[in-house]
């Protein structure tokens, strides 16, 4: 009982992980710009192929398969640099002014887009790159069999992410500025803080950030088309539990579902898809704001 | 105020005026210039893994059809439509595609909640429909139809088969487990396999049912618990991108070292997983296809066909496409058939379908025979997953074609009250093994 | 004003009508849309209220399924309707009871995860639904008249075109009602409105449970009119579309929700005809465009060539 | 004397460090007209927000009509007559003039009709003949956006007397109103509450108004209630020159 509690925590941590890095980039640029980002999941899809694009190409010159880890990392820069700007500047800019409504669907119509695009470049036959997860190796738990990729790698990232970006956050000029800016865009405005700039800034960094998603998940599943919009919801799950903007609220809501998850297909199988929604429903009866999230002052 | 109303009434007719070009009513008994095909595959979503090889294999057929004269001597053209929007876009593609396009007969659909909604429509709309590739045995189970016919097997051959292949090369299991997707398939073909297995093999116990949701991008709790679990044999009907990334994850994780894995399914996966398949998995096709069949290998339709697929396409064809094949060679039989019975004319559609019905016909792999209830009646090819240096993925050896007798329940039976009458007695009829060939 | 959209609605029902009549095939596409166009109505009271509901699809698949379930022992159409939506109203008032105490990501996120786990009931309860194999709903009769194929169709595209008339007259009533501009004073300032001695929540628990009603209305329409339910009714880029369509049409006018259902469903039709393979972007596209150059959907369009061009005749 | 209207005792409240209310007792009278002046920050409006229950204090009492309203909710307050307007006037952007005085007079005289238009017959003729007495009548289709300043203070206090309310608590009204027009509008103003015999409270910086129209001046100052009694006296008063005019004046001389 006690091993099989450990590996339901071990299973549910690096689920926690995955969820995390999925949901963390649409969390910070939700803070921010409040836009609800539909297109974060084609992000995600995107930064994954780009990912096994990069892995197969190293394969195929021949490089060390131990170019394939940092190969991840370049993949989502290389979409957080070309895709934020390009949609931020042509798309997103010009409808910060209207109703939040119609900034959502603005995302929307670029996923449905986006979903096509995937399609055209990378076709749907399902794709895999597991050079990372193999250049890693296993490590054993009792005589369960882990991947490295996923027990410490995966965790290790998703926790550096965390701290990086609270550090950032906390610490540097930028990240104070967005800071201020996510709890009170006005205030920020009108101490002359340039909007534009930290909106342009976050929205890359969080579109990196979701590619940074896909791109470690690619090396554990195959990339199929449709593969985005399971992430979509699910990382609106999390945005919403975890209070408007809250990274820490986001990883405290990633670990309650992946531990609640791995507890469902351990104990209760039937109730593993409804997990997020549960704790959901469960968080905004006890706390309407999220987790973290305070009450944004009742204006009269 | 006269000229606003004008400018309305103009408008309005603009509207209308796109829409009354297109209808065009087509109950052509006399010789078509052309044969409207209208096929619904999935072009988008994750089962176009099935969908899009489907169509490349219908755009290559019909091209190969067309040059060698097409049916009865006119030629085809395929009209194809996305299912992945779901039923009520699907109905409305349907009715377009009959009512204004005027196609001569359908090619319907890959999930069988489609084929389920298609089929009356084809009823109500007296088209011509062949069922191409979905698998539930409802349809004429629960239902008859005059225009609804289906070129491949259903779900109870597909899911007998592997049992009694199973029960066959491994007769001392005694522990399961299954990981299915959570939708109508995974619940189906489980349900199938537990009620077969019970009256086959009684006394197995089943360890764990894992249904991770549709879509999962992550099996490792799963492949956790079934480490832990340790059973015989672990059984999944999953397919696509799904049973790839199962595969992997359990690779990477030593769980084919324990459990014997039964995939009937994993045919359509084998070029994708490459070696990491190891040898020794329990592999299906939803049927009596494969490239590398055993009795058809080396006759000129697969050769050529695998050759010119593969050409095209750069890749080994699946099942999908020999379910394409199977319901374009039908389509063809039955119209030549007809018109040979018709003294040289074109037949109406009732004609068709009554020839549909009972139709023997050959395709890439073999011949098959249309039953009189629309089912049609295929071989299971069964095998076991062997490496071989001439290919970079697995091949299937000690291959067992199962008869459709001893795994299809008779017309007129359900057959999952059907498979519940299986005895012991089953696994010994199998027919030997066929051993791979390079 | 008013009169004008009565001669456009009047319009419209004889242009719907009339391509049922010259395009067989399109009858059953403009059926589907103008069930939509009841459902996104519901869509845009709680747009008025700024309220984005992303679970609609919810109350869509309640009515579908309640048709599916009931059809055995309740055969007539006229009677499936009004059970459908009384339904949907039923769930719609105890879930609104919730989920009117929340605002904005939350309450959109709220209404999300309740279809979502409705889906997921839908799927699992596989003895009961037959998962995403759906249920089959024979056609029902229509007022005790067992019709055939044609004069059915047309008759529910008839029912459908008299709900969307006469609830889209009821809903234009309700808008310029207290309850309806009490619902505009939310989205500005709903604390105003408590100091109006109004409850915000009560307020918007009305319009939630009439879209409710209206959305399990749309999805019984639509499960007589395709006779096949699957739990993809449930399903979130459901609800995601007809927000889609109701920014589309345009919250202007009552008119709007059916305007963009209509033109949704006939893009939709067409991408598909001419590219099977890229129809999403086609979709994506449209939308994007109207949103960036036309931010008050179709209707705001109708009225800035149209209506302009009236004021100057 | 007979009982008041309104009846604070030893209200207290605090944000962070700073003592808004500490101890205040202040009492209105019926049919009187109240000013409470003070400088910046002194905590009027919080005296206005935790009568009409938007804040809750943190000590103290309430008594409305000698029933005790502590901490209920805004509306519950409403329903009992106590109505109030706004320093910034933040009316429902996208209706008109009209359409905002007649939710308020929906509100009081039955607000749960749907299928009804709110500007029915007696809704808007109600709502007229307020904007009438606030001198607002050929402004009732603008669209609330497109008001100056001065308009909008009137619609908001017409919004407010359109509840009908016993008391009347009204923020600055004269803030923002171009000193020119601020007699203009007071004259209004008061003329409708004194038709209507509304009793009234309103926070002002400006002495002159306060000197015009108040029937009665509290100065708060430091959370407490310094004195309060007729306007020349108290604005007479040295300690109240120095504490609160002083100060005042200064500051709208910078």
């Amino acid at each position: 009982m006690a091993l099989l509690l450990l590996l339901a925590v071990l299973d549910g941590l690096a689920y926690a992980a995955q969820v995390f890095m999925v949901a963390v980039g649409l969390t910070l640029i939700f803070g921010v710009l409040r836009v609800l980002n539909v297109a974060h999941g084609s992000f995600f899809a995107i930064g994954g192929y780009v990912a096994a694009s990069l892995g197969a190409a190293i394969a195929a010159a021949g490089f060390s398969s131990a170019l394939a880890l940092p190969a991840l990392l370049l993949a989502s820069a290389i979409v957080g640099a070309l895709l934020g700007p390009l949609i931020e500047r042509l798309i997103l800019a010009r409808i910060y002014d209207k109703e939040q409504v119609l900034q959502l669907l603005v995302t929307f119509a670029l996923f449905m887009i986006l979903e096509d695009v995937q399609k055209l470049i990378w076709g749907v036959q399902p794709i895999f790159q597991d050079a990372p997860v193999r250049s890693l190796g296993q490590v054993a738990v009792g005589d369960i069999v882990y991947t490295v990729y996923q027990l410490y790698l995966l965790p290790g990232v998703a926790l550096a992410v965390l701290v990086g970006l609270m550090w950032f956050l906390r610490r540097t000029l930028t990240g104070r500025v967005i800071v201020a800016v996510t709890e009170d865009r006005e205030a920020a405005t009108a101490l002359g803080i340039d909007a534009d700039r930290v909106y342009l800034f976050t929205f890359t960094f969080g579109v990196a950030l979701a590619a940074l998603g896909g791109a470690l998940a690619s090396p554990t599943t195959s990339l199929v088309p449709g593969i985005g919009v399971n992430m979509i919801v699910l990382s609106f799950a999390v945005v919403a539990t975890a209070g408007l903007g809250q990274i820490e609220g986001a990883a405290l809501t990633a670990l309650l579902i992946g531990l609640g998850r791995s507890v469902a297909v351990y104990f209760a199988p039937e109730f593993e898809v409804v997990i997020p929604y549960l704790i959901m429903v469960a968080v905004l009866l006890v706390r309407p704001h999220g987790l973290f999230g305070r009450p944004q002052l009742r204006r009269v | 105020m006269l000229t606003s109303t004008r400018r309305h009434v103009l408008s309005a007719t603009a509207a209308l005026a796109v829409p009354a070009l297109l209808p065009r009513s087509a109950i052509a008994q006399r010789r078509p210039s052309e044969l409207k095909v209208g096929i619904s595959t999935f072009l988008s979503g994750p089962a176009s893994v099935f969908g899009v090889p489907g169509r490349n294999a219908a755009d290559l057929l019909i091209e190969q059809m067309n040059r060698a004269g097409g049916i009865g001597g006119v030629p085809v053209r395929s009209i194809v439509i996305d299912e992945a929007p779901g039923v009520d876009f699907l109905l409305g593609e349907c009715r377009r595609l009959v009512q204004n396009e005027g196609v001569d007969a359908m090619l319907a659909s890959i999930s069988s909640g489609s084929c389920l909604a298609v089929a009356p429509l084809a009823e109500q709309l007296r088209m011509p429909t062949i069922l191409w590739d979905c698998g539930t045995q409802r349809i004429f189970e629960e239902a008859s139809y005059r225009y609804a016919v289906r070129t491949q097997a259903n779900a109870v051959p597909e899911i007998v088969a592997p049992l009694l292949y199973l029960a066959k090369v491994r007769p001392d299991f005694r522990t399961l487990a299954v990981v299915n997707q959570d939708y109508a398939w995974g619940r189906d073909s489980w349900a199938i396999w537990k009620a077969a297995m019970d009256a086959v093999k009684p006394g197995v116990r089943v360890v764990a049912e894992l249904f991770p949701r549709f879509g999962a991008t992550d099996f490792s709790t799963e492949i956790t618990r079934l480490l832990a679990l340790r059973p015989d044999v672990i059984f999944s009907t999953s397919w696509g991108g799904e049973l790839d990334t199962f595969i992997r994850q359990a690779a990477e994780r030593r769980l084919f070292e324990r459990s014997t894995f039964v995939l009937p399914l994993a045919e359509s996966s084998l070029e994708r997983v490459g070696k990491t398949l190891p040898e020794g998995v329990i592999v299906g096709a939803r049927g009596d296809h494969w490239f590398l069949h055993p009795t058809a290998k080396d006759t000129p339709l697969l050769r050529d066909f695998v050759q010119s697929y593969r050409s095209r396409f750069n890749l080994y064809p699946i099942y999908p496409t020999f379910h394409m094949a199977q319901a374009l060679f039908a389509l063809k039989a039955a119209y030549e058939k007809a018109i040979a019975a018709n003294g040289g004319t074109w037949p109406s559609r009732e004609q068709l379908m009554d020839t549909l019905r009972g139709l023997e016909f050959d395709h890439l792999t073999g011949r098959m025979k249309i039953r009189e209830d629309g089912q049609g009646l295929e071989p299971m090819l069964i095998g076991m997953t062997k490496h071989v240096p001439e290919y970079p993925f697995p091949v299937i050896d000690r291959m067992v074609l199962f008869p459709p007798e001893l795994t299809m329940n008779p017309i007129g039976t359900k057959g999952l009250d059907w498979v519940r009458l299986l005895t012991p007695a089953a696994v010994q009829r199998a027919p030997a093994e066929i051993p791979y060939r390079a | 004003m008013m009169p004008r959209a009565t001669i456009v609605a009047l319009l419209g029902t004889v242009g719907i009508l009339a391509a049922a009549a010259l395009a067989p095939w399109l009858k059953f596409v403009l059926t589907v849309a103008l069930a939509k166009g009841l459902a996104v109505m519901g869509i845009l009271l709680l747009l008025r209220a700024g309220q984005v509901s992303f679970g609609h699809a919810l109350y869509l698949s309640i009515g579908a399924y309640t048709v599916a379930f009931l059809r055995p022992a309740v055969p007539d159409l006229l009677v499936l309707l009004p059970l459908a939506a009384a339904v949907a109203l039923g769930v719609g008032l105890v879930i609104g009871l919730f989920v009117a105490r929340y605002r904005d990501i939350f309450f959109g996120m709220l209404n999300l995860a309740f279809s979502m786990v409705f889906h997921s009931l839908l799927e699992k309860l596989y003895a009961i639904t037959k998962g995403t194999d759906g249920i089959r709903v024979f056609r029902p009769t229509v007022a005790g008249f067992a019709l055939e194929r044609l004069p059915y169709e047309w008759a529910v595209l008839g029912l459908a075109l008299l709900l969307a008339l006469g609830l889209g007259w009821l809903a234009a009533r309700f808008l310029v009602s207290p309850l309806g501009q009490a619902l505009v004073a939310i989205k500005t300032r709903e604390t105003r409105l408590e100091f109006a001695g109004v409850s915000a929540r009560r307020v918007l628990l009305v319009a939630y449970a009439a879209s409710a009603a209206l959305g399990g209305l749309a999805g019984a329409l639509l499960a007589c009119t395709t006779l096949h339910v699957t739990p993809h009714l449930a399903y979130w880029t459901q609800s995601g579309e007809l927000v889609f369509i109701a920014i589309l049409g345009g919250g202007g006018s009552i008119l709007g929700p059916y305007l963009g259902s209509v033109v949704y469903e006939l893009v939709r039709v067409y991408a598909a005809a001419a590219l099977p393979d890229a129809w999403q972007m086609v979709l994506g596209a449209v939308l994007l465009g109207i949103i960036l150059f036309a931010s008050r959907g179709l209707w705001g369009l109708y009225e800035d060539l149209v209506m302009r061009g009236w004021r100057r005749a | 004397m007979s009982e008041p209207l309104l009846s604070a005792r030893g209200l207290a409240i605090a944000f962070g460090g700073v003592r808004a209310a500490d101890g205040v007792d202040l009492d209105v009278a019926e049919g009187e007209i109240l000013a409470i002046i003070g400088p910046n920050g002194a905590g009027k409006t919080t005296f206005i927000n935790m009568t009409t229950g938007y804040l809750r204090p943190q000590a103290g009492r309430i008594l409305f009509g000698g029933e005790d309203i502590t901490g209920l909710a805004p509306r519950a307050i409403v329903r009992r007559g106590i109505a109030r307007s706004f320093q910034i006037p933040q009316l429902f952007a996208e209706q008109t003039v009209i359409e905002n005085v007649a939710l308020k007079v929906a509100a009081r005289r039955g607000f749960w009709r749907a299928f009804t238009p709110l500007l029915d017959h007696t809704t808007a003729s109600e709502a007229m003949r307020l904007l009438e007495q606030v001198g607002l009548a050929q402004l009732a289709t603008a669209r609330a956006t497109e008001l100056n300043e001065g308009a909008r203070k009137l619609t908001d206090v017409a919004m407010a007397m359109a509840l009908e309310p016993r008391l009347l608590l009204m923020d600055e009204p004269t803030s923002g109103v171009a000193s020119a027009e601020k007699f203009a509008v007071m004259d209004t103003l008061v003329g409708a509450l004194r038709a209507r015999r509304t009793t009234a409270v309103f926070v002002e910086h400006d002495m002159e108004v306060v000197e015009r129209y108040a029937d009665r001046v509290a100065v708060w100052s430091q959370g407490k209630i310094l004195v309060a009694g007729p306007p020349r006296e108290v604005l007479a008063d040295p300690a109240v020159l120095r504490e609160v005019i002083g100060v005042e004046t200064a500051h709208a001389g910078a």
